[in-house]
């Protein structure tokens, strides 16, 4: 192809790729889904919070807010002292601060917080982004199975 | 880690020796030419660390351009050795609390470290070779002068503006001293330990921790004085050690109750 | 490239003369110019002011700032994962490039090194940015002179390579991958083929911008000869990365420097030119995308079994000292200077960024330059606004 | 009730007129669907507009009608007379080349002897129109946008017309008329069964043609006055609303233009081999609205492919490259057309 000029090659590759078939997906009538790891929103898991605030100090931005308060809780074996346990009054990740790092999902030591790839939660108003406890937790459905790893990895031992 | 004041000529830590045979090159041939000059130098996992007397800051970086090869000029900058208040704003918001001063305790200035507040520290690179060399000299506080070594470097202009913009050393003999980032009109030094970070002031910070009485319990005197307003804004933690406000701050009482204002 | 080096010297001088001719002849009112900072040919907001006599520049200033963050600053207040993610914002296009060098000082301190699987794991993504970023360059540098189409064949083919990112980190922009001491996560299953397939595309893309650009000789005589820059004033300004091997300067940090990333474990050339114009540092660039893909498959070939994290206490603290490590980014040498008293946080962060140095030779390099040039010179020093202001 | 006579000369060409005013935007707006939407973007592998009609389809009307309903601004220190006249006279030069294109034997507004040198004439009027704008909008993105358009569109105009004087020694008329009757009729070495188109012979001519032809009409490679990456958008940087339109309209009318004056000249026009008469004026227009598009489709093509030149290698392209050129042809074409 040396001989043939520059510009004629150049005229050859747009050419050939208007023969090609198009790459846009027309996004909503056709959807593409996002990787099972992506991090599109923050699901919780209340059962598993223990209200320790290790994430709201963690986050960078500082965009997680956490209420709770002491509570008795009912004696696990019958006829034992009431447990004194604590209750969650409110959860909010406010999504127009976060930066989707996902730093707190990884230092909760009790598998409370965990990643969905749904990305389709936008806002007219800004207000709207700050998430509550209901939606976070309404998200827990959406959050897909773990992946499996590739050959040669090893399993970390809790694997999130 | 290796002991922190090295003289030129004493000798290296053993396991060092063999490795860095360049570097201790660099550090005698150095030392030949400017003797006490070179106040003092450090050689560390295979890096380089070398103090210049102030007055012969310039002379040192020419010398190490011509004659020792170090033609690549990477960058220059200033480093600030107060200790840090606690700039993180990751405090409790003791409301009828005195402010903590941070009393001014200089802290040891790492490798090569001088006795002055300030020091700019300047690294060139060596191509052949694959050495790169830290020149640090020290900017005493009342006048931070330093020679410019834009003669040397043409490449160092910007950086010199940014460090006098940063922290206000005075670079005698620069083609042009203005700002770089900032706005014509900004005041103060942001990049000193001392220059607060405004962002962090203002919003209580959301990790806060605090005591509240369990529902029901004997109310411990602490609610005793003067009822906690509707338990959202005030949070007085009674029993909070008054420890170093920079390291972490509360995590002992792991199952505590957690309340604290919400600000959002 | 049969190309003599006279290109360097006759542009060199031209540049120089021109100085010279424009304040003898007839004392026209030059026109001062603002090129930015909303102006299509920078990237980001970069403002240059630039004095005109014509069509020619008699004098050109850079104003960066408009995008400073402050991020040495917000480095002193924040606990090291949590400077991870603030440092992959600095250079957004090849943001896992970011993270290595800082991670790579903290474990130089600390004394930890981390499983081969994931040297080899981070060598993978280092030059996976490299690709999702020079492609963008390459794309852009067509649109800075006038052909539209290069740009979008550049978008479609990075997408690939940011969906493997995605598929694996979580993040496509901002990844957030790199830990002290290892990795988050390892590789999801299948992720190698698809990176195989990825990596034929971003090669048959090369071949495409070889074709629609490099050989066409409208864009040869819009690039040739301008903006030369020689060796010797490379370095004095601290050029690193394309730019300074685009001027003959045979220096690359994955081979020069002793860094435990996999480099060493791939056999693969470093590209330089001897012209130092543009055109060479655009041919340079496209060189190194393709040998970005071949380091890529070679070490996805050869990646051990293994653990993906060395043992990391889960609070880091990194003890006392000094650490300077710089690698290759995308758009050169980046280094991260780590000052640690042995506390949660850094006490001291220089972030030594290479499109800082690439843009303070503007005032050098425009002088004497037509108003297209100056698109065309901007465009092939190719730099990014985060990096510049940080 | 006064019997009106539509036979007479002012009714025929007032209808002619209205027909001709009917075809510019739809042609233009033709020009502008299939190339700069559609083509354009599948030589970028995207599919271009589809929402507007199907597949697309309506999408320049709605632009047409998104440009109307925007506020038309005029700058602070413009000029306000001349930036107000500027897109006028712009499009003036566009309408007036549509009087001489024939579409078949009896489909043309005018046949003026002297056609295409008319059609040249008028197309030179634009420079002024693009001159008004730069000045006027007191922007000096637009000023230099606008000193360059005068220089490119002057040092163009020469090789446009040095390309076309090949063509009229061949046809030996001015009337595109009988040029198309001489492509229809001549015929090389005896062969004469397609006509002779002059693309045949004279191949240097049509080169220099669609080269002078691209850069009248500012299009990459020869976009510096419209420059996007240095000059943001050239003259038309301060236009907005429906003068921005005008100026829009007037780039493609004049592209549908030269490509139908180009299809004339050199692919023979609305003449197919073997039609004849009646049915000529029925097939003509179809044959020449083929090779409009054909030709389109080379100028657009070109367009999306090359980066631009920089000022001085366009105009040393012009004057050291394109002049001599074409005047070598002229002289060729001379000495053959005697011999034969």
């Amino acid at each position: 192809m040396g001989l043939v000029p520059g510009y004629v090659k150049g005229l050859g590759v747009t050419f050939r790729t208007m023969t090609r078939r198009a790459v846009t997906v027309q996004y909503p009538r056709v959807k593409e889904a996002p990787a099972p790891r992506a991090r599109g929103v923050i699901a919780l898991s209340t059962e598993n919070c223990t209200v320790c605030m290790l994430c709201a100090r963690e986050c960078p931005v500082w965009c997680i807010f956490i209420e709770g308060h002491n509570d008795w809780e009912p004696p696990r074996r019958e006829g034992g002292k009431p447990k004194k346990g604590f209750v969650l009054d409110r959860f909010d990740i406010d999504y127009s601060l976060c930066m989707y790092c996902g730093i707190c999902v990884e230092v909760c030591p009790f598998d409370a917080l965990f990643w969905s790839p749904e990305f389709e939660y936008s806002e007219a108003n800004i207000a709207e982004l700050l998430h509550d406890k209901g939606r976070l937790v309404d998200w827990l459905q959406t959050v897909p199975e773990a992946p499996a790893l590739e050959v040669g990895a090893q399993a970390k031992k809790g694997a999130k | 880690m290796a002991d922190e004041t090295l003289t030129a000529d004493a000798a290296d830590a053993p396991e060092e020796v063999e490795v860095d045979s360049a570097r201790a090159a660099v550090v005698e041939a150095l030392g030949a030419q400017f003797g006490d000059a070179i106040v003092d130098s450090h050689i560390a996992k295979g890096d380089l660390w070398v103090r210049v007397a102030p007055a012969s800051w310039a002379a040192v970086v020419r010398f190490c351009k011509d004659v020792l090869g170090f033609r690549f000029f990477d960058f220059l900058s200033g480093l600030d050795w107060l200790n840090n208040p606690d700039l993180s704003g990751e405090k409790v918001w003791d409301l009828d609390a005195e402010p903590t001063v941070a009393e001014p305790r200089i802290l040891d200035r790492g490798y090569t470290g001088g006795d002055t507040r300030f020091q700019v520290f300047c690294r060139l690179i060596n191509i052949d070779t694959h050495v790169g060399v830290t020149l640090k000299v020290d900017v005493d506080e009342a006048a931070p002068h330093l020679d410019t070594i834009v003669p040397i470097f043409a490449g160092a202009d910007w950086h010199e503006r940014e460090t006098w913009e940063m922290f206000g050393f005075i670079f005698d003999g620069h083609p042009g001293l203005r700002h770089l980032y900032l706005p014509g009109a900004f005041e103060g030094f942001p990049l000193r330990k001392d220059f607060p970070l405004l962002s962090r002031e203002i919003r209580p910070w959301p990790g806060l921790v605090d005591k509240e009485p369990m529902p029901g319990e004997n109310v411990p005197e602490s609610a005793a004085e003067g009822s906690l307003p509707d338990g959202a804004d005030a949070a007085l933690p009674k029993d909070e050690p008054k420890d170093e406000p920079k390291d972490e701050p509360k995590d002992e009482p792991k199952d505590e109750p957690k309340d604290e204002e919400d600000s959002a | 490239m049969s190309v003599t080096t006279d290109w360097q010297k006759s542009a060199y001088i031209s540049s120089q003369a021109a100085d010279a001719r424009v304040n003898v002849e007839l004392e026209t009112e030059g026109m001062t110019l603002n090129i930015g900072p909303q102006h299509p040919a920078t990237h980001g907001t970069l403002r240059i002011v630039v004095r005109l006599d014509g069509e020619q520049v008699v004098w050109a200033d850079p104003v960066p700032g408009y995008m400073h963050r402050g991020h040495e600053k917000l480095c002193e207040v924040r606990k090291y994962p949590q400077v991870n993610t603030l440092v992959n914002r600095i250079d957004w296009l090849g943001s896992f490039a970011n993270e290595v060098p800082f991670i790579l000082a903290a474990e130089q301190l600390m004394g930890i090194e981390a499983p081969p699987r994931a040297q080899y794991i981070r060598t993978i993504f280092f030059e996976m940015s490299r690709i999702a970023n020079i492609a963008l360059f390459l794309g852009d540098m067509g649109v800075q002179l006038g052909a539209i189409t290069p740009v979008f064949y550049a978008f479609r083919d990075r997408e690939h390579v940011l969906n493997l990112i995605e598929s694996a980190t979580g993040g496509r922009f901002h990844p957030n991958y790199d830990r002290v001491g290892g990795l988050k996560e390892d590789l999801p299953k299948g992720w190698i083929d698809e990176a195989k397939d990825v990596m034929n595309r971003v090669r048959r893309f090369c071949d495409e911008l070889e074709q629609l650009l490099v050989g066409n000789e409208i864009f040869q005589k819009r690039t040739r000869g301008i903006g030369v820059i020689t060796p010797a004033v490379a370095l004095d300004y601290g050029l690193s990365g394309a730019n300074l091997r685009a001027s003959g300067v045979d220096w690359d940090l994955r081979r020069d420097s002793e860094s435990p990333l996999a480099w060493k474990h791939a056999d693969w050339k470093v590209w330089t030119h001897p012209d130092g114009d543009s055109f060479a540092r655009y041919w340079v660039r496209l060189q190194e995308t393709r040998e970005a893909a071949i380091i890529i498959d070679q070490l996805l070939d050869s990646l051990p079994a293994g653990p993906i994290m060395a043992k990391v206490p889960v609070k880091i603290k990194v003890p006392e000292g000094e650490a300077y490590v710089e690698t290759e980014n995308p758009l050169g040498a980046m280094g991260f200077y780590l000052v640690s008293k042995g506390d949660l946080s850094p006490f001291r962060v220089k972030i030594r960024t290479p499109s800082f140095n690439n843009i303070s030779i503007c005032p050098w390099l425009l002088k004497g330059v037509f108003v297209p040039d100056i698109i065309t010179i901007l465009a092939s020093l190719y730099f990014i606004l985060g990096d510049i202001d940080r | 009730m006064l019997a009106v006579d539509f036979t007479t000369y002012g009714w025929v060409t007032a209808l002619k007129v209205g027909v001709v005013l009917g075809v510019i935007p739809i042609g233009s707006l033709i020009f502008v669907y299939v190339f700069l939407f559609k083509m354009m973007s599948h030589m970028q592998s995207r599919l271009g507009p589809m929402e507007a009609g199907p597949h697309g389809m309506l999408q320049p009307v709605v632009e047409a009608i998104k440009f109307l309903q925007k506020e038309d601004i005029f700058p602070a220190r413009a000029d306000r007379l001349v930036f107000g006249l500027a897109p006028f006279v712009v499009i003036v030069s566009t309408f007036l080349l549509y009087l001489v294109i024939p579409a078949g034997p009896s489909l043309i507004v005018e046949d003026l002897d002297t056609g295409i040198f008319f059609a040249l004439a008028v197309s030179s009027l634009s420079v002024i129109g693009v001159l008004m704008a730069g000045w006027a909008s007191a922007n000096k993105f637009a000023l230099i946008g606008g000193l360059r358009a005068a220089g490119q569109l002057i040092a163009y105009e020469l090789p446009l017309i040095l390309a076309v004087i090949g063509v009229v020694i061949q046809a030996g008329s001015l009337s595109l008329q009988d040029i198309v009757y001489a492509q229809a009729g001549g015929e090389i070495f005896g062969f004469g069964a397609i006509g002779n188109p002059f693309v045949l012979t004279q191949i240097v001519g049509f080169v220099i043609f669609l080269m002078a032809a691209q850069a009248e009409l500012a299009q990459t490679p020869f976009d510096m006055p419209v420059a996007e990456s240095e000059l943001v958008a050239g003259y038309m940087t301060e236009y907005s609303g429906f003068r921005f339109l005008f100026f829009f309209i007037g780039e493609f009318g004049t592209a549908f233009a030269f490509a139908g004056i180009a299809a004339t000249l050199f692919l023979g026009g609305w003449y197919v081999p073997g039609i004849e008469g009646g049915l000529a004026d029925v097939v003509g227009p179809l044959a020449l609205g083929g090779k409009v598009m054909f030709i389109g489709f080379l100028i657009f093509w070109i367009r999306f492919t090359y980066p631009r030149f920089r000022e001085d290698q366009l105009q040393r392209i012009a004057w050291k490259v394109l002049i001599p050129i074409s005047l070598l042809n002229i002289v060729v074409t001379g000495v053959l057309k005697v011999v034969f």
